[in-house]
């Protein structure tokens, strides 16, 4: 067994799959000297041709992969900001994911998107704190969210040796989180396979990304009065919504906890498709960011902003308290 | 120019074939908009034939092109075959797309047909990445981009041209000119000249007479072959007009935009007559007749054909096969049991 | 009494606001013209600094608008397509909706977004089909479906008038909605309260633009059998969920037809929140457009892939018939 | 000049005071950085100076800039209170955004600093637009876009040269470019020549040496000046080096991107040593003073000042005053009973 953080679980996970594959290429802004420490090393390795330094350009470079997969590459692009996915929505909404369907099976674009540091860091402010997977998953593109290293590890693969386009959120409160993992069984993650990271029979908290670990805190707190599931999707679009189910129908309980807006976000999807077809006896909650947050500077604020153990303790407990 | 270069479409003859059968697909077309067996209409390709004609005769099979909303022309000059691509325009299971794409999406991947594009400016950079993947698989592929006048006010394609210079690849962009952004002029609308924003990132960019085959043609196999031995990229501006509407819904709801004399003097140069004025005697009748036998084939063909089964709407939404939920909530099988495998895997670079 | 179309009470809105403020100003592609039928006659009476063409450069001529509203204008942007909206989602859900809690509330971006068309028109494919306000609803920008002339025609005088930026969608499927409406009478409509076109006693149907036609539709030809409530949200955000409460807390029962992608979709936080804060007495359900719909070609494909009036009939037979 | 520009800002000890304001503001700044005080960092504007002090001395009060990430120094040179500015970036309730915003977004509207931003080139169309709307409403106010280098890459930015040149807009953009776009050189980066971009549109462009304020303020005055009478847009490319790091954290983390040679000769032009040069005997020590007691109180404010209440994380989310839910789902009343009528609204327009 060896110690894992997240970080080098991303960063192993890509020169594994370069190695492996050469028609695997990456392409980012200040990626040669690695600044976010998943590229670290590779342009020495492997040159220019595959580790691409671009300009300041993400709508050219992100349709400039989507030509390339089209020609057979595997491109994966870092991006530094999650909202330059905002950036490049055409790109991969409209272009990149609409490919197949539109020729009829003709052309596949396979492009992985990167966002190494999802969500708030501290400090970065409004346009820099944006959690935005569940655009993503509206619009149909594939979209995973690993909370562990392992998982960041599997997720990454898959998503590069997916046939189509995937986006990949590494939140920047997950990057820190170390496992004891064993280097030999690491391996590809199934799009669609949730993940019970702890057993419970009263309560089902699904958490997604970095809040995985707040979920885990929260159970433990509570463990003398509340037996809490922690379910962690993994890939939120396509969702494994039978893995959920299994939970659910056993604790007629349900609690998300989701650091994205609220209005439309995952954890609405999540409480609906529960209300549809799962056997719910209490009503459900979700802990959210709030409608249309703009995450403010001043770390007080910033912090308000997002959702805090806490509120999904209150909440677990509420939902335990429930009458059916 | 290489002896693979020269390929069976640059001769006089075949150039003016082409745009024959260009312009006589795009008159079909029109009368079977009006009949409505094409839903939901085209953009008329009528006036800029030699463009296509000229560029794509300049290119080899396996070149690879990316085309526009006004793609037809550029579609069938790259060699797709008209009688699947009207059977696409009119939602046919046997069209080019399996009658998913329709006349903006027009694609033939195993023609490198990389696809009209709905969006304006979209297909620069896609063909910029191609041919950044050609280059570094140590093919001499180049890519063509074409689009219009209106297109290079779009941001994408002027960050597309940096990329493209910075990184000398083997694209040619060609701006078809023909003086409109759908009701917008080019002088309302670009400052400077289209050539001086290819220019200004040391892109080689001339303008050549869009009506003229032989020039574009010309003008195309230079910038071709530079692209080819490793000179980079190269912009084309030709100019043209466009002879009919925007897009067939005009034919409808006229808006005034462009005045009749301006239309009858731009209508008055047909790239046709430009071109049929170098065949010798009783060719253009004849290769007029041949053409006029495939669209019949063509139009009969679509017209029996097929429309696709409902039951498979979401068919090769992903290219891995994946089933997602339909709009009740459920998770269909796929209806088309080839969807795992259709998709294109282009044997040099993999 | 005048009959008034939705296309024309667009067009009457705009020309009214025009006369009404002169900070109202008009941006987008082949409005001299008229091309959509909204900005008829505007340029010839207000000159091209109020009404103007712009060339093909969404992005720019969007921030551009927002640095106009910051010095003191209130600009109203046509699109022709609504994917237009994801190439400038970066300048609309990370500049404008951003401004005024980044500044502390020194700035405010009152400009007006709107898609003469959205959702699909027949044969136009996969690229001018969507109908993307669930994003906006998810990143908070306030979100505008109307459904009626009437409607149309305040909706967009509120959006005009708001001092935040507004995305309205016309959808293409209600631009020839005929009304008898008195032109006097007409005026804004607030935000955040719906409108209940039929009440009803056993079921609530929200229905959203277009498809409150077909839910009207559908409650008529099961009036014998099944007392439908037709509810129609208008403002998707912020949304009437009071008034939504009142409905549901009334039938017990609730469907929702939406013609959008069902992840994480406005149909899925309306679940969502009848299942949390609602007396929903049997499961709900929703009938909207697939997971990452892409919109075929073919009229027959185009059509399988939008919501159908007989999908909701039965989803409201079946919650009605559904067991308390 | 007309007399209405010339502001107190353009003489020799009034660059040198900006410039010297800027610089320690900056040191302070990165002190704060590294003592915890500043949360998330700063993009240090050192070496860079003469720029902002240049250009903004060529600026009167009402007329308006947007800024970068790399904003201190335009928002100081426009006249901000750096007291009030050093409380944004510490995110205290008394700051120029209430702690809403910080270093990257730190804006003044009442005296036209449409603020900071934290996108690459997305100042340039809103400063464009700004402009737009003075021009139309009669006013000769002048608009300045600030950006670095790496922004001529963007696309937008590109589109913005196009709408300001076709509409002929009173706004200067002013292109600093200090080599770099954090670790990529401009040559890994441009294609072509920064200048010729803009030239491409019609924009008159030249470049100045950025690290000489007298330099700039005579290039930024004739510009703006072009500018009001009417002339339509110009560009400025401002070359100089960038001193320090691209953000602190770079302080932390060293990345290897610049030759230590390169360092130090970069900083070996000083730009308040070539301003100084320009002052008389003791006139340097005295302003140095000055702005020292500026910048101490600037310190002292800062960290007295109470941090903003946790329970108005909401307001001013929506202009108008509209409180949506929280993230459980409820709806909490403003805590700042100010929300609805804090906005700024410019007398001149409306
Ligand atoms: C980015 C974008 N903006 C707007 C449109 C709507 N639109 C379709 S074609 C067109 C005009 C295109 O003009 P040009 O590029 O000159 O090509 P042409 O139609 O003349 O062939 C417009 C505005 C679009 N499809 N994409
Ligand atoms: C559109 C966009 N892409 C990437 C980033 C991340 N980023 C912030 S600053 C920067 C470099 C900017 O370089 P330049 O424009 O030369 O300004 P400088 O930092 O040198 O002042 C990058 C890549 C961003 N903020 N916005
Ligand atoms: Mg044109
Ligand atoms: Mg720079």
């Amino acid at each position: 067994m060896a110690r894992l953080s997240y970080l080098k679980a991303l960063q192993r996970a890509l020169a594994d799959e370069m190695a492996r594959d050469d028609t695997v290429c990456v392409l980012g802004e200040d990626i040669g000297v690695a600044v976010n420490n998943v590229t670290t090393g590779l342009l020495a390795r492997y040159g220019p041709q595959r580790v691409v330094d671009t300009p300041l350009s993400e709508q050219a470079f992100t349709s400039f992969a989507t030509g390339a997969a089209l020609a057979g590459l595997r491109p994966v692009i870092e991006f530094q900001i999650p909202s330059l996915l905002f950036l490049v929505f055409e790109q991969i909404a409209n272009q990149a994911h609409k490919f197949s369907l539109m020729t009829g099976g003709q052309a596949r674009v396979p492009v992985t998107y990167f966002v190494p540091g999802s969500g708030s860091r501290s400090g970065w402010a409004g346009q820099h704190s944006d959690h935005p997977y569940g655009l993503f998953a509206h619009v149909g593109v594939k979209t995973l969210v690993p909370a562990t290293p392992e998982d960041a590890y599997g997720l990454f693969l898959t998503a590069i040796r997916d046939d189509d386009p995937v986006v990949l959120f590494a939140p920047a409160g997950s990057l820190g989180v170390r496992a004891d993992v064993d280097l030999a069984a690491l391996g590809p993650v199934p799009l669609g396979v949730g993940r019970v990271h702890r057993a419970g029979t009263d309560v089902t908290v699904v958490a997604v990304g970095h809040l995985v670990q707040a979920a885990l805190d929260v159970a433990e707190q509570l463990a003398d009065q509340i037996s809490v599931e922690v379910f962690d999707p993994r890939t939120l679009y396509p969702f494994d919504w039978a893995g959920l189910a299994e939970s659910v129908n056993r604790t007629g309980r349900l609690v998300v906890v989701d650091d994205s807006n609220r209005m439309c976000g995952i954890a609405g999807e999540i409480l609906a498709v529960a209300a549809e077809e799962m056997r719910l006896t209490v009503p459900p909650k979700r802990v959210t960011r709030p409608d249309g947050a703009v995450l403010p500077f001043a770390r007080e604020l910033d912090l308000a902003v997002q959702p805090q153990a806490d509120q999904l303790l209150t909440a677990v407990q509420e939902v335990f308290k429930a009458s059916r | 120019m290489s002896e693979r270069t020269t390929v069976h479409r640059s001769g006089d003859e075949e150039l003016y074939r082409t745009m024959r059968l260009v312009r006589r697909f795009e008159e079909r077309a029109i009368e079977l908009v009006g009949a409505g067996e094409i839903v939901g209409g085209i953009h008329p390709y009528i006036g800029q034939e030699a463009i296509a004609a000229g560029v794509c005769a300049a290119l080899r099979d396996d070149d690879v092109i990316t085309s526009t909303h006004r793609g037809h022309g550029h579609v069938l000059a790259k060699g797709a075959d008209p009688v699947r691509m009207l059977a696409e325009l009119t939602g046919r299971a046997t069209g080019l797309n399996q009658g998913r794409g329709g006349s903006m999406h027009a694609a033939d991947f195993g023609r490198g047909i990389y696809g009209a594009n709905g969006i304006v400016g979209a297909g620069g950079a896609i063909a910029t990445g191609a041919a950044w993947a050609h280059r570094n698989a140590g093919s001499d592929r180049v890519t063509v981009s074409f689009f219009g006048d209106g297109a290079v006010n779009q941001g994408v394609l002027l960050e597309t041209f940096n990329l493209a210079a910075l990184w000398r690849l083997p694209v040619l962009f060609v701006c078809e000119n023909n003086g409109y952004a759908t009701t917008l002029t080019v002088a309302q609308a670009v400052a400077g000249s289209i050539t001086a924003r290819a220019a200004a990132f040391g892109i080689p960019a001339v303008t050549v007479d869009g009506t003229d085959a032989r020039a574009v043609l010309a003008a195309a196999t230079e910038a071709v072959e530079r692209g080819r031995a490793g000179g980079g990229p190269s912009f084309l501006e030709c100019t043209a007009y466009r002879f009919d509407a925007h897009h067939t819904w005009e034919h409808k709801a006229r808006v005034r935009y462009r005045a009749d004399d301006e239309v009858a003097a731009g209508r008055s140069r047909d790239p046709l007559d430009v071109q049929a004025a170098h065949l010798a005697e009783g060719v253009r009748a004849a290769v007029d007749a041949q053409v006029e036998a495939v669209l019949a084939e063509a139009v009969a063909f679509a017209l029996a054909s097929p429309p696709p089964d409902p039951a498979g709407a979401l068919d090769h939404l992903y290219a891995t096969g994946l089933r997602t939920r339909n709009g009740i909530g459920l998770v269909e099988p796929a209806a088309d049991p080839l969807h795992q495998a259709a998709a294109h895997v282009p044997a040099e670079v993999r």
